[in-house]
């Protein structure tokens, strides 16, 4: 929070909204923590996008990462819920109100531990919603133990070496079909913030796995989610880039090595080619990358997956255009005559 | 030799998978076109085809149309139980089996009127369609039993067009074998070649301006007019046919003008996403249910906590069947009342409804939203096998007129005018405090809510004195709630000494039993529960009678004890009546214990 | 002025993760070497680092180390919470602040001794690296209090030296931080120099053979002891240092000849596989515990059930936090009891033990699975924050004897002389049948677990008679467990009218609370129960008693209700007192209330 | 359970027991049920391989298929446990005991909703244990809803149409580490009983996800696991022979076209190729396989991917070599000395 407050807050959006607005309670993580760089990022998206508080629901679980929510856009309503079921609470949340703007933020342990069928089937449903996973290898709030996205043979404050096999979150969520999958790094708020911003934008659930280092239980030498660990061996996929839609196309944008998404809301996502050629809307080819990517020791980032035509959750469920949470006896109750008429079927 | 009109017990025992149960509806439909009061139980197994299953119909033309276990006739049709139920007829009761069982002579009864038919040789006449065979071997019982009880033709035909309604096939088949069951009954059923039939059926008008549902299907579809918006639900017997009801008639009759839906359902990863999405939408502002059974209750808890602490609108239907663990999920109990008033770790409070009847269930589907969202809280409507899957009389239900009560919810309008919103505090002096909706464009609007430490206004604390201002405050919610849910009803008779104190599905068995014990010179009053916290009247009750039997289907005597803990003070005045078989509660399992006990105090 | 000797309550305000942790174990180590009854309350928050936390230690010639929420003096560090921490010291007593604060001089108190520290000063004095000035300014103040309170400086040296036993550095840096707060001290801190300090230490001899621990420690070094083989968990605050003490002894000391383990630790995905993790494990035979607290026992219910139902041997360690849901996760409360008795939807119990010292602790972790394992049944063994995770003086433990009691188990050749096996029988006229185990080489051995309706040969059954055979035969088993159970430890005093019943870690402010209701004139008998089902001896303790005061830690009487619900007959005796802010419990907040409801009575 | 009745049961194996000692109740399940033909495999597998019932520990969740452990081997010890949870108490039964020879079957909706997360966790531990899955698509006890195998647009008996994605759990399985990976048909009785067979045998988790169609709720047309289906759109990848240590080496095995995997005791998996040359020890290739060939839309069967070199979970454990169940005071409890030494700490 700190690098934020010292900066002048001067610029206002659209809605006439300075960054500052924008900004929650005094964080209470440790000094540098991973996860309030990710707090960064998400005021930083947020101001950008030109999106009230007032329309955003925060959600998260519970561990550090899942306290973020008090330290990000104050005015919106959160809901910290209970260990591994932001997905389910999220899922309540959105389809009753189909107008809120969605953020979760979780943690490896919330997500791939106790939530991980939550996790899963949100995804299987497609739910839109941006889904953060603070991902630091170990559950930070209860002091350090590995978590299941910890990588196979990293070793812990103490000493021992995990004997498990990791869950790779990117991997897995394309594997069940989730149609918005990118990885990023805490620390790189250059290609975090647009990603936040095309997630929220996103047609579904959008995942983003960000890797985001624990400084008291998981920044040491051996450890492969430290910020040592991320400098020395990112790959960077994409240069990442958002065009609102009243944005000018920007000069610089060459078809030839940059890709472009356009977003459902007019926005159009740059993909500018870094690392590798890849093809953002080949669900098994990104696959594969990952796995590649991972059996070189890389960490890679950015955009892997995105599928913005794919039926979102609530055109499945086919629902009126007023959020269900304010619709009263008019809309609800059926007239007399249904019920007597039903009612026949009965005598 | 005297008839039984209008007043016996049938059980007739098949196979499940075997199509029986649109035979034995045919039947118990008939009977209520008939104009007499009549009730079904589904003894069915945990299991899709291939095990043992009954139906017991009663008719009584007084209106005792709740399960009796002593029954007039048997019509056996299942190899693996044939001899248990040639058991189980009353004697001088009739017993009528399938040939092609292969019951050896000697193994028949003296004391029953046994009846064989050769079904297969029947279902040759009525079909040559190999695939309907096993099917209208049903049938043919049906059309057997119309002739020998004096089923109304006219009105069987009538059941028979109205369940095939679409299918004039499958309406032709079954009267046919209605006919072929008949024509054999008139020519070798008759009383000279079997003797006097002693069981009749004789038209009444006492089903008039009345209904034949189960709890369940008046749930579903109580829901859809009491303002549900959204149910999430993982499928578990016996809750699943109240979703499916809820989902039948909201696809139907809950669309807006462009055919979308008023309504979302979904089909949760297991019971703990269930409640969670109904927490999530709660907190947004909908309407919200979930239905489940014991196992699902069980992994409910942890949210429910939740629900209990952050104060967030909940409902959970609990159709309750046998446990412990999976217990017998195809039989009835009460046994989960204990554990949902208390559900969850830490001190931790639940209203809970107790639905008697199908119009009941149908009511609660509108009041259990009113109270969830009047006390931002958790209701627990606590229904049953018996009461929710089984075929019960009841008035044909009024439309509901109650406008929904949506609860203290500030709008933006509202917080313009005030100096400022306190989340958890009790402005109003009846422990409800207020709320925003998530979405709500107003600077004081947002808050975290949240399942730990949290102050009057909805911050995080560990402080002692704020974290119990809070916990404390709850209380006094529940304080006011005791006068807002819906108040027992009270059922007095003249020179009454003993009260009875029961609730859901137990009401039925109990009017027959205070009616039994009345002949037998024991007058009683009647307290019939319907939620808890316990309102006033329960106090008074309990306080104006000597002695109070509380009747439940559970072993652990669960509500006595919950009476107990509110009211310690009359402790020695509850005796406890229990069934806990997982069968449905009949009468003479209450009126004999009770006059017992009361002949020993 | 008198000084107050070997009787005083010094609290520390942090912060945390700022390293005071180790220096207040210094402190607290220190008088207990120097033989004085002492006792340490750690108030940490639920967070990482940067949140306020306290220390409190109570040194108390007579042997009171329970909680006492009046302090004699203060050591103020931490920004946040000074001017709370300035208004929570005694009239007459001491605080201690930090300069670096800048406590405006208005602010503070005149009936205090106000005591300024420049530690950021000092710090600099005592080190030169940068890292390690925040962690040596704990030593500083650790140095200043032993000189202000005449803390044998040979025992402290010993005490730091064993603290950093391996780490020569350290202890070096430590010295000489503990040199400059003492040197600091003994100039500018002289009772000349701000007034006459009234707080002082003398050696004694009260603590030989005893030894300062916490619960959860003794707790996995009694599952050490106690055999278990197989502990499966998911990390949850307070029950993570119980698993992490099971774990560091188990590598040490649980190793075969050839260094292989004889036991498992599992670290599970959420409590719903930690259990089932324990009901498979004790299903194959093994010693199979898990720890958790409030949300993880929620979580738990299901499979509860399942154990009940099953009948396989299951131990959870429920260390209980403030409560509902996430509640406060740092802070105590006994809350979980009325959940945890009767755990799972269905009608069930189960069999609670309560710990009240770090020995039973330590006892306990061999009694969980006796019992568990001769009852064929579920163990909830009920700990708190407080006698969990805070410091306590203990006998030293006496070496276990007592041989492992693993039940009814019929291997190979016992079967062969049976004519029959069932495996839910009851045999021997105790409700407690027999089992087999996995892999038994015998043809009767085997049978189909389940949690589905079973009857006495383990087959799965839907039949009315056989499932209530069973269930019945549980209820008798739980009327054998009532005589094997540990019994409750009576106190008396003579002419004694009034009876208190309490349990777990409220037993030591009871003590304290004793004495003086005793020095008011009121002589009070006290039972402390230990187990449920509650042995005959709590009957006969509450039979003789006129009132009974129920002390514990939850807002809902949680445990009151439980005795009220055995014996019905005594309700009117039953009276309640609680404390439930989290914060550990001290003898006041017992005395006070129970003295004025006596005047009352 | 009526096909097996009629055989005459002649052969007795190893041990001296006839099929029939392999044989359980009668089963409860619709006649023509998927789920009965995997018992029948079940039986002919263990009986093959001289397993003495006595070994074996069957173990299931809630659900059609997790009824089956009555209908096999009556002299084995079961535990039919609840819903989704036969994972966690597989884990803890076979840590307790190592020796038992533990079979696990359970049913897609046991496993894939309401068991994912121990599911998952079991492979990423590899715990040594056979893990069937009788996946028919629906959930058969509850009356037929669909499950979270069921492909996107497949269709109900009612005519709804699927609109979420399909979990493919080998796929799933891969991704999270699992050591045997197989696809199978119930009725397919000659590749079922060898993988059965080896998946016991296997030095970890064994997942075989087993096609088997429920004729009373999911075998009409548009069911993607009903037979008509399933004969249409089957594509097997190898046939499979299991050599048992005593026996010869058999003449047909022919280095060129058949591969070989050496079981950790002894036996010999041959997998002689038939659609397609797949490596199975490449995780990543079996991977792209299963999808490739879902996209194709067909059912691929055959063992897909396997590892006999990793280390399964009672290594991991580093366990003693007698049962944990058997080990009493002697073996557990340390000596008074020791406990006196420890407390020295805590004065
Ligand atoms: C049901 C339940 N079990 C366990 C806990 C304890 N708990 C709190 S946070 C946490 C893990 C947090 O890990 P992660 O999600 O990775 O978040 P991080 O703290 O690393 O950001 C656990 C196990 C809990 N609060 N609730
Ligand atoms: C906690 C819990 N929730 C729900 C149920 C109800 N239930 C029984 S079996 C089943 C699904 C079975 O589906 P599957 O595992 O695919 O097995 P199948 O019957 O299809 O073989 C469900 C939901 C239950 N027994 N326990
Ligand atoms: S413990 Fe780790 S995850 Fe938690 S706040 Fe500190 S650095 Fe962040
Ligand atoms: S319902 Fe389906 S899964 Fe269940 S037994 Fe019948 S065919 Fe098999
Ligand atoms: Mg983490
Ligand atoms: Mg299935």
């Amino acid at each position: 929070m700190s690098e934020l407050e010292a900066k002048p807050v001067s610029t206002n959006n659209k809605l006439g909204l300075a960054k500052s607005d924008y900004l929650g309670g005094k964080s209470t993580l440790c000094v540098g923590c991973g996860h309030d760089s990710i707090t960064n990022s998400i005021i930083s998206s947020f101001h950008a996008s030109n999106i009230s508080p007032y329309d955003v629901a925060k959600m998260s679980g519970i561990g550090c990462s899942s306290k973020t929510p008090g330290y990000f856009l104050s005015k919106a309503s959160g809901f910290n819920s209970i260990h591994g079921r932001m997905a389910p609470v999220s899922t309540g949340a959105k389809v009753a109100n189909q107008k809120l703007i969605t953020l979760g933020i979780s943690g490896d342990g919330d997500t791939a531990s106790i939530g991980l069928g939550g996790f899963v089937h949100l995804m299987r449903r497609n739910v839109p919603m941006a889904y953060l996973v603070a991902n630091n290898g170990v559950y930070g709030l209860t002091k350090g133990q590995f978590s299941a996205t910890s990588e196979k043979g990293s070793r812990s404050k103490a000493g021992g070496s995990n004997p498990f096999s990791m869950i790779d979150l990117c991997s897995l969520a394309l594997d069940v079909g989730c149609t918005f999958v990118a990885r990023s790094f805490s620390g790189d708020a250059k290609q975090l913030v647009p990603l936040i911003s095309a997630a929220v934008k996103h047609n579904g659930t959008a995942l983003i796995d960000i890797i985001s280092p624990c400084v008291t239980y998981n920044n040491h030498e051996g450890s492969t989610k430290s910020y040592n660990f991320y400098k020395d061996h990112k790959v960077i996929l994409q240069e990442l880039g958002l065009i609102l839609p009243e944005q000018e196309i920007l000069a610089d944008y060459d078809p030839g090595s940059t890709t472009r998404v356009d977003m459902p809301d007019g926005s159009i996502l740059t993909l500018k080619k870094l690392a590798l050629d890849h093809d953002v809307t080949n669900r098994w080819a990104a696959q594969q990358l990952v796995h590649e990517s991972n059996s070189r020791g890389e960490i890679l980032t950015g955009l892997l997956y995105i599928d913005e035509k794919s039926q979102n959750f609530l055109q499945t469920l086919d629902l009126t255009e007023r959020p269900l949470s304010e619709l009263g006896e008019t809309e609800t109750r059926p007239s007399a005559q249904v019920l007597s008429d039903i009612f026949k079927e009965y005598r | 030799m005297q008839k039984k009109i209008n007043d016996f017990v049938i059980n007739v025992a098949t196979v499940n998978g075997s199509g029986s149960q649109s035979a034995n509806t045919i039947l118990i439909k008939s009977l209520f076109r008939m104009g007499i009061p009549v009730g079904g139980k589904n003894i069915f197994p945990s299991n899709i085809m291939g095990l043992p299953t009954w139906f017991v119909i009663r008719a009584n033309k007084n209106g005792y149309t709740c399960m009796k276990r002593e029954y007039d006739m048997v019509v056996a049709m299942n190899v693996a139980t044939v001899l248990d139920d040639l058991k189980s007829v009353n004697p001088g009761g009739v017993f009528l089996y399938n040939e092609d069982l292969k019951v050896e002579a000697s193994l028949l009864r003296k004391d029953t009127l046994n009846i064989s038919v050769p079904f297969r040789k029947l279902v040759d006449q009525a079909t040559d369609q190999l695939k309907l065979k096993k099917l209208l071997a049903n049938t043919i019982y049906v059309g057997i039993l119309s002739h020998l009880l004096d089923i109304d033709y006219e009105v069987l035909i009538s059941v028979i067009k109205d369940q095939f309604a679409d299918k004039a096939a499958v309406v032709a088949s079954n009267l046919k074998a209605i006919d072929v069951g008949r024509a054999y009954a008139a020519e070798n059923l008759t009383d000279t070649l079997i003797g006097d039939f002693p069981l009749k059926l004789e038209k009444m008008n006492k089903t008039q301006g009345k209904i034949l549902i189960d709890g369940n299907t008046a749930a579903g579809l109580g829901l859809v007019y009491g303002g549900c918006t959204f149910a999430s639900w993982y499928p578990i017997t016996p809750s699943t046919s109240l979703v499916e009801s809820f989902a039948r008639y909201a696809n139907r009759y809950r669309k807006d003008k462009d055919g979308k839906n008023t309504f979302a359902i979904i089909q949760a990863e297991d019971e703990l996403a269930a409640i969670c999405m109904v927490l999530g939408a709660g907190w947004s502002g909908a309407r919200a249910m979930t239905a489940t059974s014991g196992p699902g209750l069980s992994l409910m808890a942890e949210a429910s906590g939740l629900s209990y602490y952050a104060e967030i609108p909940t409902v959970i239907w609990d159709v309750q069947r046998t446990g412990p663990s999976t217990g017998l999920p195809t039989r009835t109990q009460q046994a989960d009342v204990g554990f949902a008033a208390h559900l969850s770790h830490g001190d931790t409070e639940h209203i809970l409804l107790f639905p008697a009847t199908p119009e009941e269930c149908f009511e609660f589907g509108q009041t259990c939203f009113d109270l969830a969202e009047k006390f931002q809280t958790l209701v627990i409507v606590m229904s049953d096998i018996d009461l929710g899957m089984n075929l019960w009389i009841t008035d044909e239900i009024k439309y509901p007129t109650k406008p929904f009560e949506r609860g203290k919810v500030l709008r933006e309008e509202e917080l313009k005018q005030m100096p400022q919103f306190l989340r958890y505090q009790d402005k109003d002096g009846d422990g409800i405090p207020y709320r925003t909706l998530p979405g709500t464009h107003h600077p004081a609007a947002g808050f975290l809510t949240r399942g730990s430490g949290h102050n009057e206004k909805a911050q995080y604390t560990e402080n002692n004195v704020q974290y119990q201002t809070v916990l404390d405050r709850i209380v006094k919610k529940f304080e006011t709630a005791k006068k807002h849910v819906p108040k027992p009803i009270i059922e007095t008779q003249v020179g009454a000494k003993v009260g009875i104190i029961a609730f859901g599905s137990t009401h039925w068995p109990m009017l027959e039993a205070r009616d039994i014990l009345k002949t037998q010179g024991l007058a009683t009053d009647y307290l019939r529960l319907r939620a808890m916290p316990f309102s006033p009247e329960v106090h008074d009750f309990i306080k104006s009678h000597e002695r109070i039997y509380v009747v439940e289907q559970n072993r652990d005597s669960q509500m006595l004890k919950l009476i107990l803990m509110e009211y310690p003070q009359y402790a020695t005045r509850l005796i406890s009546i229990r069934n806990y078989d997982g069968l449905p509660l009949d009468a003479v399992r209450i009126s004999e214990p009770l006059l017992k006990l009361e002949k020993s105090s």
